[in-house]
């Protein structure tokens, strides 16, 4: 397992290195030119080469690379272009506010998720099962920022009960949650049943019954802790998805949160803030895949001790 | 069975929704009972049933929905109107440009007096005006925020006449010779050449007076941790996504000041800012023209919106290296119908304009009759031009004005009907600033406002750069720019650049003006002593709440 | 005849498909001594597991609906209990092992985590003594190093081990009865010998009743004392163990008999088989259910069903001894 | 529904056997059929598919069935209320909703497809090359999808459209690069386990090309997966359409989409509700109607591709 761990993360040096390297491509190809923003008022061509100079911008592209790349070891990014905040700086900044919204987003669809596809498997056929599945795939297929400007209309305006912006206080992230969280609950309540109905069937669920032991034990323990294994490949995706920040949900709650860092970073062609932000969100994204595929040993003990029984 | 339980499920779902978001007929009467009941409880109200919002305002304290700069407040360096929006509050430049575009001293004992050939400037500083940090206001600061200015090279042309300008703008001297201190609260500033609008330059909020040694202690922390001024408000802090918070200043040359302080909020998206007004917990929030009925049309809301005319247009430039014969971009500028923008698009807000430059700046010409739109005409000319089967144009917009996209919009509609095929095409901000630049651009849709009032801030763009992307040149429009700096009698300059705008608008066609607006913001009806005019500058100063 | 511990009145338990009614099993009646063996035989979709799982409560509904019959342990019929009380029944009164070994232990659980789960549930136990207790299930069960298989998982133990286990616990709160559903057949035929002379010993050894269903006669002359042929959902033959085996009477059993190979069998013999399938439950014959596959068919079982009735001793289903054969062959 | 699946699998069991008898020149239909009949079955599934035949006859109809043309601008009418003139009332250039909403279901659908045909191609061929050669070729393929994976999408969409000029055809190509990856990690999987079969080793053996052996071989064998793959991959593409436009950076007007709509009636939401309501039910209908119709052709072709 440790030799795996070791392989994949050595995999994930790659990945980061492409991405970097993709991202600096795509910003050297990408019309528009963070100096000409900066002056749009009164830019003449001397204005725009001095300060191109004094960012750097004026260096050959392999050498800003590799600068950039010697920076990145150290986990140096630089600094942005506009805020001239160190780009580590903003990470950390808007990370703390991705994490609160994420974590409450994910609790929000776990809690409504799992529960309701646990529910709809136990109750297969009945009318509540199609009830909750019908609903499941709405919120699947309701588009996030809609849904989240219709919320803000109901509960912030008409029933004026939740905040409709900002980030200060648990409140202030109801709404965000909620419509962030709609789409990943829905998801997460179809596989749970999915999964669910695959293991109600399972001999294993007889045996139990066969024993004596109660409903609720059966589910609960018997059912739910086999089932489990999709269900976290998937809630650890989600929740990965989740911590590289919805830009779309950000934007409409005022949320300065990483991805409104990152779409603020493209459209300024930002590049020390792009780039930090980037290899930020894919190394978010290999570390909770590779944490999945770990967890998997955790859930299941044919893998944890498959080595040993062979 | 299970079919029909679904299909039901599906019906109640999508009922309920409806019905959230509906009651439709009376929305809006609903939404302003909120939202007025939101402002009354913030404003005058105190406990009861206040609003959520209501309750963090304790003293006060104006709070103003804006859109996060991400930059330095810092004008020198960034030119965001956001940016001065806040600054205009904490730091002042020596004079003020009022509505009428008369100037009046600001942190000067009186005006200054001008010598005979009009080079050389000399000022009186108002006696112990105090910067936030507790320093005195010295001419040593004005020198030294005028040569951070040139050093800064942003913003620096604005004072490319003054001498000494290219020597420190080279780099070849460390200051700017033309700045002459006599004493503390003295000194004189000379030109090369002379400049009529230079003192309107100088109550720009990029000429903002700053604190010499503060301002160099902080470096780059300037105007993002720290920032002084002689303003009536300080800056207590500046959070990125959060707002700056600003309190008033008690040492204050001008006075007391009314307000404990100013609260600017980040709320990026603009309907939510607009959503967060209607809760009451924001007092001010620019509202979009476009927009303009949701609020006319509201008993409760119209009474907050106000409106202002900014100086400045929206216009249409046309790339005179795609298009280098004058009758194609005149037929251009023919074909978008200036009279149905204004009365449906901007439901009756703007005005079709008879001259590119503003009512209330010299030159402007009120005698001429408006821009028409004449697509028969448009179709003429362009078979005069030798394309009797009409041309394809493809617009250019920012994608982060909405109301510039909003007319490219319009005016691909309307344009067909000279013949000419629209082609819209929006791009970011990024982007726009570039192609304006390498020339990508064939025919654009901008704004420009002026930063004084005097024609040559509106004109320079023609000429002085090729930033407006038209790349159009023309010798004597050049020459007659350059006389109007040079001229101080105002009589003489209208004739100048009435000369000149005619030359620019209606012989050679590269920039056609589309409107002048009306720029509407909804404020708390609890505060007064507050108004924005034509300079479009955002003062707190005189501010109440009732 | 001793004691009745089990007995199965009239049971009916029909399953609502998509394709129609199928009725698993139809009006079937027998009971269980106690002490006794019961074997049930037949071919893998007869109803004998069906059966079984009636008993235990385990049918799932829907789609299946027991729709008649009375189901009597002890005197009490099973089928009038709550949930609650046949939980209570399930595991501790009557045990079940089930025919797949390999899938039938939870592989997320260790053995003896599923071993402690039923003595906990049934018996008032620490857990520490519920783990003494099922490690000492585990040694008379006969698994080797009881101890350390106690904390390993199902994945680890081979097939045969699983299959003690799971006797193991199906006998940790010493049930009356024990139904143990093709306890066998997904092992090696060594292994096959090695549990049923385990179920054998442990019957011995503790008095419990067991109900043997197999389709496989050879484990039912090992182990059982009674045997019940079922055909189609429903019984066609009740003897003991002994008259099955010196005289099968029904056509069906007889068949199957012929399908065991016997080592006196002259070598030229065929090796007989039953032609055809059991019928499935949308194209039901109208008479005999067998009577498609019966060698000896008349006309008279493709007209009616006959009745379970007495024959020579035991239950049989056929018409063969009845008078209506007589009649019908003179005809 | 347990008894069906298990006469399922036994049906692809006796597929595969019946190819490995035949060597590779096999017969699909018996078992399209036999998955059509179970796709039959499906009422949800079946009700989905005929929403969604409507949809594509709107689509393909609108100009038949919108009142009006989408781009016409009615400076009379500038933001008009539901009337019978204006079902939906107009928006704020005068333009009826209805009809915007009738020709909107051309980009959001064409979108959808199209955008998926793009992913399918690069992922089937990235995906069965990948899986075929394996080694090097495996390891160079898996990385670079892990870094589409990896790399934030609408940051990626919004570089790419920003590079190649926004537009429709520009973004088929965006939207099938978001979403190739998918598809391409399927085709590797299942392309791997049927190279191992004996008719591929066969025709191997007979000297066949790889290209034929991939081409006529191995993807016809994947076609259940990458049908299934593609339904379930269109309401995506449809969802990531509306994101980018409501970030200004999908289609330009004044072609009408559901997502730029939603985007430009958020302002109206109080005034118009139905403007801001109804392209967003649009989406959600549309989007639930693929997403089940796709669960559907998933337990009928390929019960195993789940999540």
């Amino acid at each position: 397992m440790l030799s795996y761990t070791a392989k994949r993360l050595g995999q994930t040096v790659f990945v980061l290195i492409g991405i970097s390297l993709i991202t600096f491509v795509l910003l050297q190809v990408v019309p528009g030119d963070p100096v000409a923003l900066m002056l749009e008022k009164r830019a003449d061509p001397e204005t725009i080469a001095k300060i191109r100079h004094e960012l750097g911008l004026d260096l050959p592209y392999h050498i800003q690379y590799y600068n950039f790349l010697k920076g990145a070891v150290r986990l140096d990014f630089g600094t942005s272009y506009f805020t001239k905040e160190v780009v580590s700086v903003a990470l950390i900044r808007s990370f703390k506010v991705t994490v609160k919204l994420a974590c409450m987003a994910f609790v929000f669809a776990a809690a409504i998720g799992i529960p309701c596809g646990i529910f709809s498997a136990v109750k297969r056929g009945k009318r509540i099962d199609s009830v909750v599945m019908v609903l499941s795939i709405i919120g699947v297929s309701a588009p996030a920022f809609w849904f989240a400007i219709i919320l803000q209309i109901i509960f912030g305006l008409k029933l004026d009960i939740l905040p409709i912006s900002g980030f200060d206080g648990v409140s202030c992230y109801i709404l965000p949650s909620v419509a962030l969280g709609a789409r990943y609950a829905g998801s997460m309540a179809r596989i749970t049943r999915t999964s669910m109905l695959e293991v109600m069937g399972q001999d294993y669920i007889r045996t139990a019954k066969a024993k004596g032991a109660s409903r609720w034990s059966v589910i609960m323990k018997h059912a739910l802790k086999n089932a489990m294994i999709p269900i976290v490949t998937l809630i650890g995706t989600d929740f990965g998805y989740m911590l590289t920040g919805s830009m779309l949900i950000e934007k409409v709650f005022s949320i300065p949160g990483i991805g409104k860092l990152a779409v603020d970073a493209m459209s300024n062609r930002d590049l020390p803030l792009l780039e930090g932000t980037v290899m930020y969100i894919a190394f978010v994204f290999v570390i909770v895949n590779l944490i999945v595929d770990l967890s998997y040993a955790f859930l299941d003990p044919r893998i944890r001790y498959g080595k040993g029984a062979a | 069975m299970k079919k029909r339980v679904s299909a039901v499920a599906l019906l109640c779902a999508a009922a309920m929704m409806l019905s959230a978001c509906g009651s439709k007929p009376q929305a809006p009467a609903e939404t302003t009972a909120a939202g007025a009941a939101g402002t009354e409880a913030a404003g005058t109200q105190t406990g009861g049933e206040s609003t959520p919002g209501a309750a963090d305002r304790t003293g006060k304290i104006v709070r103003v929905a804006a859109v996060d700069p991400q930059v330095a407040l810092d004008p020198q360096q960034y030119t965001y109107s956001i940016v001065m929006k806040i600054t205009d509050n904490i730091s002042e430049a020596l004079l003020t440009t009022k509505g009428d575009g008369s100037l009046e001293p600001t942190l000067l004992a009186k005006m200054p007096e001008i010598s005979e050939d009009q080079l050389t400037y000399s000022f009186e500083l108002l006696p112990d005006v105090k910067f936030h940090d507790g320093t005195t206001l010295t001419s040593a600061d004005v020198k030294y925020s005028y040569e951070r200015l040139v050093k800064l090279t942003k913003m620096a042309t604005l004072l490319e006449n003054v001498e000494g300008y290219q020597e420190l703008a080279d780099g070849t001297a460390d200051e700017l010779s033309g700045v002459v201190i006599q004493d503390d609260t003295h000194f004189t500033i000379t030109l090369t050449k002379p400049y009529a609008p230079f003192l309107s330059v100088l109550s720009t909020a990029y000429t903002a007076i700053y604190p010499h040694e503060a301002c160099e202690a902080a470096g780059e922390n300037w105007g993002m941790t720290t920032l002084y001024g002689t303003g009536p408000f300080k800056m207590d802090s500046y959070q990125t996504g959060v707002g700056v918070t600003l309190t008033r200043f008690d040492d204050y040359h001008g006075g007391a000041v009314k307000l404990d302080g100013v609260d600017y909020k980040f709320i990026e998206d603009v309907n939510t800012q607009v959503l967060e007004y209607q809760k009451g917990n924001v007092d001010y929030v620019d509202v979009d023209p476009s927009i303009y009925p949701v609020y006319s049309e509201n008993p409760e809301l119209k009474d907050q919106m106000h409106g202002f005319q900014p100086t400045g247009n929206y216009s249409l430039g046309v790339n005179v290296k795609t298009y280098p014969d004058a009758k194609v971009r005149e037929a251009i500028a023919l074909s978008i119908d200036r009279k149905a923008i204004c009365d449906s698009i901007l439901h009756g807000t703007a005005t079709v304009p008879t001259s590119y430059i503003p009512a209330g700046i010299i030159g402007h010409d009120e005698t001429l009759p408006e821009f028409e739109y004449n697509p028969e005409r448009a179709k003429q000319l362009l078979a005069e031009a030798g394309f009797p089967d009409g041309i394809d144009l493809r617009v250019t917009v920012n994608s982060k004005y909405q109301g510039n996209v909003n007319i490219a919009t319009a005016f691909q509609q309307q344009a067909k009907a000279a013949g000419i095929n629209v082609q819209v095409e929006t791009v970011d901000s990024a982007a726009w600033s570039d192609m304006k630049k390498s020339g990508g651009i064939d025919c654009n849709i901008s704004n420009w406002y002026v930063d004084y009032s005097d024609p040559e801030s509106m004109l320079y763009p023609m000429t002085k750069t090729d930033t407006n992307s038209s790349f159009w040149h023309n010798a004597e429009f050049d020459q007659l720019l350059e006389d109007g700096i040079a001229t101080t009698d105002s009589a003489e300059r209208q004739e100048i650049y009435k000369k000149a705008e005619h030359i620019m608008t209606r012989e050679d066609w590269a920039t056609t003006p589309i409107y002048n607006e009306t720029k509407f913001y909804l404020l708390n009806p609890s505060i007064t002593g507050f108004e924005i005019d034509s300079t479009f500058r955002m003062f707190w100063k005189d501010a109440d709440i009732q | 005849m001793g004691e009745k511990l089990l007995e199965v009145q009239g049971l009916k338990t029909w399953f609502h498909t998509d394709a129609g009614l199928s009725k698993a099993v139809n009006d079937v009646s027998f009971f269980v001594e106690k002490g006794k063996t019961l074997g049930i035989v037949g071919e893998s979709g007869c109803g004998k597991s069906i059966t079984s799982l009636s008993i235990m409560g385990l049918v799932q509904t829907p789609p299946g609906e027991i729709a008649g019959g009375k189901i009597l342990f002890e005197g009490e019929d099973l089928l009038e209990k709550t949930e609650e009380e046949m939980r209570s029944i399930r595991g501790k009164k009557i045990a079940m092992i089930f025919q797949e070994p390999m899938t039938s232990l939870n592989p997320v659980f260790t053995i003896g985590q599923q071993l402690i789960e039923t003595l906990m549930l049934h018996e008032n136990l620490t857990k520490q003594q519920a783990r003494e207790k099922g490690i000492e299930m585990l040694k008379l069960v006969k698994i080797p190093l009881a101890e350390k298989r106690f904390d390993e998982y199902p994945h680890q133990l081979s097939g045969g081990m699983r299959q003690r286990v799971m006797i193991a616990m199906a006998l940790c709160c010493s049930p009356k009865l024990l139904i143990c559903d093709e306890p066998t057949t997904a092992l090696d035929v060594t292994i096959q010998a090695q549990i049923l002379e385990l179920i054998n010993e442990l019957k011995e050894q503790t008095g419990t009743s067991v109900m043997m269903i197999t389709h496989d006669l050879g484990v039912i002359a090992e182990v059982a004392d009674d045997v019940m042929v079922m055909y189609a959902g429903k019984v066609v033959e009740h003897a003991t163990c002994d008259q099955i085996f010196e005289k099968p009477m029904h056509p069906y059993t007889y068949g199957l008999m012929n399908c065991i190979p016997k080592l006196d069998d002259d070598d030229t013999k065929e090796l007989s088989v039953i032609e055809g399938m059991v019928p499935s439950f949308d194209d039901m014959p109208k008479g005999c259910a067998f009577c498609p596959r019966c060698p000896e068919a008349m006309d008279i079982c493709r007209e009616k069903m006959p009745k379970l009735s007495e024959a020579e001793g035991r239950m049989v289903r056929c018409f063969k001894y009845t008078e209506e054969w007589e009649e019908s062959s003179h005809e | 529904m347990k008894r069906t699946r298990i006469g399922f699998f036994n049906k692809q069991r006796q597929f595969e056997q019946d190819m490995l008898e035949r060597g590779v020149e096999y017969e699909y239909s018996s078992f399209y059929a036999d998955s059509l009949k179970q796709l039959k079955k499906n009422k949800m599934a079946m009700g989905c598919a005929v929403i969604l035949l409507l949809l594509i006859l709107i689509a393909i109809f609108a100009p038949l069935l919108a009142p009006y043309d989408p781009a016409y601008q009615d400076y009379t009418a500038v933001l008009a209320e539901p009337s019978s003139a204006h079902l939906l009332g107009t928006d704020e250039y005068g333009r009826d909703i209805l009809s915007r909403i009738i020709y909107g279901s051309r980009v959001s659908i064409s979108i959808g497809i199209v955008a998926q045909i793009v992913a399918s191609l690069v992922g089937i061929t990235l995906g069965s090359l990948a899986g075929y050669y394996g080694g090097v070729i495996d390891n160079v393929i898996s990385r670079i999808m892990e870094i589409f994976q990896a790399f934030p999408d609408l940051i990626f969409a919004m570089a790419i459209m920003t590079f190649m000029g926004k537009g429709v055809l520009n973004l088929f190509i965006a939207l099938g690069l978001l979403t190739w990856v998918r598809t391409a990690r399927m085709i590797r999987g299942s392309v791997m386990q049927l190279k191992e079969k004996e008719y591929i080793e066969a025709s191997r053996a007979c000297g066949a090309s790889t290209f034929w052996i991939i081409a006529k071989g191995l993807i016809p064998n994947c076609l259940s997966t990458i049908i299934v793959m593609v339904t379930l991959g269109i309401p995506n593409a449809i969802m990531y359409e509306a994101s980018l436009s409501f970030l200004g950076i999908g289609i330009q007007p004044p072609t009408p989409s559901w997502g730029n709509m939603i985007s430009a009636a958020q302002t109206f939401i109080s005034y118009r509700p139905l403007y801001s309501i109804m392209p967003g039910v649009a989406i959600m209908i549309t989007v639930i109607a693929f997403n089940i119709f796709g669960d559907g052709l998933r337990d009928a072709l390929d019960p195993k591709l789940k999540t």
